[in-house]
């Protein structure tokens, strides 16, 4: 079989990834509950990940999925971590909207 | 052997200021006056060698000690040169100087302070002596300045009295106004010629190509103003009636016989500067006139005997200047010496008036004191027929000679001269009546201690006294010692000398007239009439403007003291305060921005996302769509 | 320039491309638009499943299982997890104030626009998509490349791991141990 | 023998200080700084003779920064200068009690080391660091032992601080800029040897002059220097006026001309105009100060601006002058400001309207002080004279209205020191008693007075020692 990018084509892969960034982001400006703004982060991440892989094919070359494979890693550990602190805020304050988080304020 | 003589010459008086001030206390007020008094005779002496000398040589000694000042292209030696000119100076700089130590020995003798009192004199001899001797004009400089501070420290004798030390600091300070031209003076001087030296000056000068350029002249008139503040001319002499506070030798020392001669000196010295800037000798002239007619209308009203006096000195010396300016400059320098003699004896006399009356000064309080005090009378008397220009006294030829010089030159300040003269006649003769003659007007007291001084204050004045009637004859008209012994010092033939003509002696007889008529105007008003000047409030109309100076104080204090205070304190008000302000307001913007700044960290993670997502469309933008 | 797929002609691999992508992103947008979280984490499940649909597609097998495994499986139950520990639902979000909105929607249009037009203006790629033929995204070959060329990474990720695990555990029990 | 031991002997006696304790440090400091005055001179007598007392080592190579301490006349001059002030100052600290004095006495042998090293540096790193090493002690000895209200203080001290610190800025980024020119080398001789454009050099001037400017100071950057003067104690003021200003118009001969002589010839109106406003300014202001240090801060703003507009005339005299007035200036302004701390110290109060007719009780003290306000007014036969006269001398070469402007001084100086002088020290006897001088404060003053006059009537031995190295200053600016 040849490369299946004759067909689809790489700039395609890259609309998708970029619309699915600006959704992430989109998510992250749009949102309130902290819940969900992870999830756009998830978004985003996936985004770029679905890049990587485009590319590694088009280059024929395992790096960019390796690659990947870290930043699975990474976005694992991120969300576990993000999520057992999401749970504390939320038995300290009783809420996880992300407006309640005002201790940073200088 | 000459170097030596020079040294000895300096440095007693300076050792004698030096013995004064760290031992004068411990040695008893005699003893530290007999020191001062000696330290200065021995200069005297020196200097009577030192004639002795020049005169039968001929020539002057050149004494260099060491290089003093650097400068690319001028070198500046501290030297001394002794030529005719200065050791004349020296003369009765030192002459007068010890007459007027012994004088003091007995003036002073109730001042606590007298050890200081002759340290200053000795010190002031020291720096005369400096400045008549110098071989540069840097070197008078020193002198220059010098004296000004002796000046300034005799005026302030009585310190505690604060009115006498803002006279001694105006004297001080008006001075340096003139020294400041001095300076620029010696600037152009010395960038023109490379030398401040009169020696190598005086050539360089001959052998300049552009005489009477502008700049050659714009130096000569700042070596002029530098005259005029220490020789008290208008604009710059409203110091010297305000020095009269200072205790009385040293008015007679200073603000009468020496100090203020330096100007002249320093003039005569230049003379071949002067000579190439002939616009200059006609300021020279005209401020000479004008000073000696102005200083003579102030003194026909004054009450106090010392301002009478003073104003009269700075008449005196505008005659000076006057003949400065015709280039007659052997002339000056002979009213110089014979004024010295006598106006030095009028001071010590008044000295001798006011130490009997106990410090009274105003010549209303007084009167017949003729029959208390016959010897200062006489003296006193002498002096006044000396100035006034009665024939045969010294006064009569030095003045004659003056005003004749002017008639030759210039018509109309010859008028003007002969008129201060006229008044000088007066005003001197209104003091003597006043002071001598009818009855003595002031307390019981003071008519009870009337007595004449003691002969350390009388012998002084009988010295020079008769100096004042006699030394007239060292410039007899048509046959002149002075001017033969002065000769080598100018460049050209010294003063055409006047053939004795029918002019002359016309003119002679117009002075001689001029002066009686004075005298007898005074007579008739204040012998005869018996009339006492009004006290201060019922003086009117131009007498007031006479008695108040022509308000020329007042007019100073507000076109230039003033104006500086008041710009002082706006700048110490508000430009200070200003400048202060931008500094620390740069501080307060920082500190504002960073306040501001921490206002934005509001804590609201939307905003900061917000405002993260347009950093980072810009930073996007930026690289890829900048290029 | 942009490769417009021809509808008409369009081979099974491109019909297939636009239905994921069509799916990714609606399940995206509804991820985020829907007011239920526990909606928002089903949409989100169904995103990554068709994002693992791409990986197929570019034939990289083993990512496409691992992605299923470690996003659907793994960070979706624990969002899940958390929802549900939480006890949220729709009403407790409020809305936030329409100045709010309008500037998340103005920077999405921004970032949109801004990232398209430099793709837009970007060089074209040239040549050809071709294929060497030769295996490089088997789990052979990539498990030679972690093992050999990234085996400090791959061992760091293994470290980061375990931290991640131990400081969930503290950051979640740390409540109890004041507590006590 | 080179100049690195009298760097050594300040630093180790810095250490010794702060270590004998309270009681002993001040006469272990006097002791040292002593040491280090003795040491200056067996160095100026090696240098007379023709001995190299340079120092060149490296030191760090990334960046390469040298060791370097050059001593020509100039240098050994104003080394001359600090070596001398420091025992005067510290001797004549010794009539007041500080709390703490270990700290006191080893700052200011500290800040002595800082400000030699300054003068001797010939790498223009090595300079930079001892440049703002001086500021550290004076910014303590200001800011703890000085008087007044503690928050104005620190108000004026950290302005001071910040102020200086902010235009070193400027001429650091100058030197890294220069020495990339150069290679990285920042040795002076490397730097001198540059061709710059017009251009380059107006801007290296510019940020050379800022941290001038600040320093010595000029107007209108002089904002700092009443208020730190009044605030600090008066050894802090001796140290500041009598060396640290020095500090400022040596390295304007020595870096600032040389290293940017187009522009300096381009500008030089306008930087003499400058210095010539500094001259009436701060004349105008001094007269109706009633604090008498702040006073005698201004009389020092109208003095620098002076010397400054001699540096800046590019002639020999100009430079000639200017250090020669450099000179006396630190001499007679640290008599000044010890005789009002001599009055400070028997009235406690700085005000010029609660003085007056001190002289009726203390006729030695009057001496010395009038001779000091003389001094400080140029008559001739004081030092001061000396290189007044011969800086105007200078700027009446460049134009003759300079020599006038500038002369103002010699008459306003009068003005407002003689006032000062009628309102100190004269008048009705004082209520208040005063005790004439004791043997401490008259040897201190005895010293600076024998200085000034000595050199007064002959100043050529410091002529001879300073004119070569100018020589050689000025050959590098006229190189072009």
């Amino acid at each position: 079989m040849g490369n299946i990018l004759n067909q689809i084509g790489i700039e395609n892969y890259i609309f998708l990834s970029v619309v699915l960034f600006c959704i992430g982001i989109f998510g992250v400006l749009y949102r309130r509950n902290a819940i969900i703004v992870f999830m756009s982060i998830e978004i985003m991440l996936n985004a770029v990940n679905l890049l990587f892989v485009a590319f590694s094919t088009y280059h024929q070359d395992a790096q960019g999925q390796v690659f990947v494979f870290f930043s699975m890693a990474v976005a694992a550990a991120e969300v576990a971590v993000g999520l057992a602190i999401l749970v504390s805020i939320f038995r300290n304050l009783g809420s996880i909207s992300i407006d309640s988080l005002k201790n940073l304020k200088g | 052997m000459d170097t030596n003589l020079a040294l000895i010459l300096v440095l007693t008086p300076l050792l004698g200021f030096l013995v004064n001030v760290f031992f004068g206390k411990s040695l008893g007020k005699t003893v530290s006056g007999a020191i001062g008094t000696i330290a200065v005779a021995i200069s005297f002496v020196v200097s009577l060698l030192l004639f002795n000398q020049i005169t039968s040589t001929g020539k002057g000694i050149q004494v260099t000690l060491f290089d003093w000042i650097q400068i690319s292209n001028l070198k500046i030696n501290l030297g001394f040169l002794l030529d005719q000119l200065s050791v004349l100076w020296l003369l009765f700089v030192t002459g007068i100087g010890s007459l007027i130590h012994l004088y003091s020995i007995s003036y002073m003798h109730d001042d606590e302070n007298m050890h200081k009192f002759f340290a200053y004199l000795n010190l002031f001899i020291f720096f005369m002596i400096t400045l008549v001797i110098g071989s540069n004009l840097l070197v008078l400089f020193i002198g220059w300045e010098g004296v000004g501070l002796c000046s300034y420290l005799l005026i302030g004798f009585w310190h505690k009295n604060q009115n006498y030390n803002d006279a001694a600091k105006k004297a001080f300070i008006m001075n340096r106004i003139g020294d400041l031209g001095l300076l620029i003076g010696m600037f152009i001087i010395g960038s023109m010629f490379s030398t401040l030296d009169y020696a190598t000056l005086q050539t360089a000068v001959a052998g300049a190509s552009d005489l009477n350029s502008p700049l050659l002249s714009l130096a000569a008139l700042c070596l002029f103003i530098g005259a005029c503040g220490k020789s008290a001319q208008i604009p710059l002499y409203t110091w010297l009636p305000d020095a009269m506070a200072g205790p009385t030798p040293v008015s007679a020392l200073i603000h009468a016989a020496t100090m203020v001669t330096a100007g002249i000196f320093m003039v005569t010295r230049l003379n071949f500067v002067f000579d190439a800037a002939h616009d200059v000798q006609n300021v020279i002239a005209i401020i000479g006139g004008i000073t000696s007619l102005v200083a003579a209308t102030i003194g026909l009203v004054q009450t106090d005997i010392k301002k009478v006096l003073a104003y009269s000195t700075v008449s005196q010396l505008g005659l000076m200047f006057l003949a400065l300016g015709f280039g007659a400059y052997e002339v000056a320098v002979f009213h110089v010496i014979t004024h010295a003699f006598f106006k030095a004896c009028l001071f010590l006399g008044s000295g001798s008036v006011i130490h009997g009356l106990h410090g009274e000064q105003d010549m209303r309080k007084m009167g017949g004191l003729r029959k208390a005090m016959p010897i200062t009378f006489w003296t006193m008397l002498i002096s006044s027929l000396a100035i006034s220009g009665v024939p045969f006294f010294s006064g009569f030829f030095s003045k004659d000679e003056i005003l004749m010089t002017a008639f030759h030159h210039n018509i109309s300040l010859y008028v003007v001269g002969s008129i201060a003269s006229i008044m000088t006649a007066f005003y001197m003769f209104r003091l003597m009546f006043l002071t001598f003659f009818k009855e003595f007007r002031g307390t019981e007291e003071q008519k009870h201690h009337l007595h004449e001084s003691g002969s350390l204050i009388t012998i002084p004045l009988i010295i020079l006294a008769i100096l004042a009637t006699f030394g007239g004859l060292i410039s007899l008209p048509g046959n002149s010692w002075l001017n033969e012994y002065l000769a080598p010092l100018f460049s050209k033939a010294a003063g055409e000398e006047h053939h004795l003509g029918t002019t002359e002696y016309t003119l002679m007889g117009v002075a001689v007239l001029g002066g009686i008529l004075g005298i007898l105007i005074a007579y008739i008003k204040y012998f005869k009439q018996d009339n006492v000047p009004e006290s201060d409030e019922n003086i009117t109309g131009l007498s007031k403007v006479l008695y108040n100076k022509y308000y020329v104080d007042e007019a100073y204090d507000a076109v230039f003291v003033q104006p500086i205070n008041s710009l002082s304190k706006f700048f110490r008000d508000y430009i200070e305060t200003g400048l202060s302000a931008l500094v620390f307001g740069l501080g307060k913007v920082t500190n504002e921005i960073a306040f501001q700044g921490k206002k934005l960290q509001s804590g609201s993670i939307g905003l900061y996302l917000f405002v993260f997502v347009l950093g980072m469309c810009a930073i996007i933008s930026y690289i890829f769509l900048a290029q | 320039m942009i490769h417009i797929p021809d509808f008409a002609h369009a081979t099974t691999v491109q019909v297939i491309f636009c239905f994921l992508a069509f799916i990714t992103v609606i399940t995206a947008f509804l991820t985020i638009f829907s007011r239920n979280p526990i909606h928002s984490a089903i949409y989100l499940v169904i995103c990554f499943f068709s994002i693992a649909g791409h990986y197929l597609l570019l034939n990289s097998q083993f990512l496409a299982v691992v992605h299923i495994i470690v996003y659907s499986g793994a960070i979706m139950i624990l969002f899940l997890f958390t929802i549900m520990l939480m006890n949220l639902n729709e009403q407790r979000e409020v809305h936030r104030p329409r100045i709010t909105r309008l500037g998340a929607i103005v920077s999405f249009c921004l970032i949109v626009i801004v990232l398209i037009t430099i793709f837009i203006n970007s060089k074209p790629i040239v040549g050809g998509y071709d294929s060497t033929g030769e295996d490089f995204q088997s789990i052979q070959v990539l498990g030679k490349i972690l093992l050999n060329e990234y085996m400090v990474p791959f061992e760091f990720a293994s470290i980061l791991l375990l931290v991640a695990m131990i400081g969930t555990v503290l950051l979640s029990k740390k409540e109890k141990l004041n507590n006590k | 023998m080179n100049v690195s031991t009298i760097l050594i002997i300040l630093l180790i006696g810095a250490f010794a200080t702060y270590f004998s304790g309270d009681k002993l440090s001040s006469k272990v400091a006097l002791l040292f700084s002593l040491a280090a005055l003795g040491c200056s001179i067996l160095l100026l007598n090696n240098y007379n003779a023709g001995e190299n007392i340079s120092l060149i080592t490296s030191w760090i190579n990334q960046p390469k920064i040298s060791f370097a301490l050059n001593a020509d006349g100039l240098a050994m001059a104003m080394v001359l200068l600090t070596a001398a002030l420091t025992p005067i100052i510290i001797f004549s600290s010794f009539g007041n009690e500080y709390k703490n004095a270990k700290a006191f006495y080893g700052l200011i042998l500290f800040m002595a080391f800082a400000m030699t090293g300054t003068f001797l540096a010939s790498d223009g790193l090595l300079y930079y660091i001892f440049w703002e090493l001086a500021l550290v002690p004076i910014y303590f000895i200001a800011l703890i032992w000085g008087n007044g209200d503690a928050e104005e203080r620190r108000k004026a001290v950290v302005k001071f601080f910040i102020y200086t610190l902010a235009g070193s800025l400027f001429m650091l980024t100058a030197f890294i800029y220069l020495s990339q020119k150069a290679n990285g080398s920042f040795l002076i001789e490397d730097l001198y040897k540059l061709n710059l454009s017009a251009c380059e050099q107006f801007w290296i001037f510019l940020a050379f002059f800022l941290a001038y400017a600040i320093k010595i100071p000029l107007i209108p950057f002089h904002t700092w220097q009443a208020n730190v003067y009044q605030k600090a104690p008066t050894v802090g003021t001796m140290l500041l006026s009598g060396i640290m200003l020095k500090m400022g118009l040596y390295s304007v001969i020595r870096w600032q001309l040389p290293l940017a002589p187009i522009a300096a010839k381009e500008y030089m109106y306008v930087f003499i105009a400058l210095g010539i406003a500094g001259v009436i300014y701060g004349s105008i202001v001094a007269l109706r100060q009633n604090d008498l240090k702040k006073l005698l801060a201004y009389s020092s703003l109208a003095h620098v601006g002076l010397i400054a507009a001699g540096s800046y005339t590019l002639t020999l005299d100009g430079l000639r002058g200017a250090v020669l007035q450099m000179i006396a200036h630190g001499f007679v302004v640290v008599g000044l400001f010890f005789a009002a701390e001599v009055i400070f110290r028997r009235f406690e109060t700085r005000e010029i309207a609660e003085m007056g007719g001190i002289r009726t009780q203390s006729p030695k003290f009057t001496s010395m002080f009038l001779i000091l306000v003389l001094a400080s007014v140029a008559l001739p036969s004081t030092f001061n004279f000396v290189g007044e006269f011969t800086v105007l001398y200078s700027l009446s070469q460049i134009n003759i209205w300079f020599a006038v402007l500038g002369g103002t001084t010699i008459i306003l100086g009068a003005y407002y020191m003689l006032r000062m002088f009628q309102h100190v020290m004269l008048g009705e006897t004082n209520s208040k008693t005063f005790a004439d001088v004791s043997l401490n404060e008259g040897i201190s003053f005895a010293v600076i007075i024998a200085v000034l006059l000595f050199f007064g009537f002959y100043p050529k031995p410091i002529t001879d020692l300073i004119t070569p190295s100018l020589e050689t200053i000025l050959q590098v600016i006229n190189k072009n």
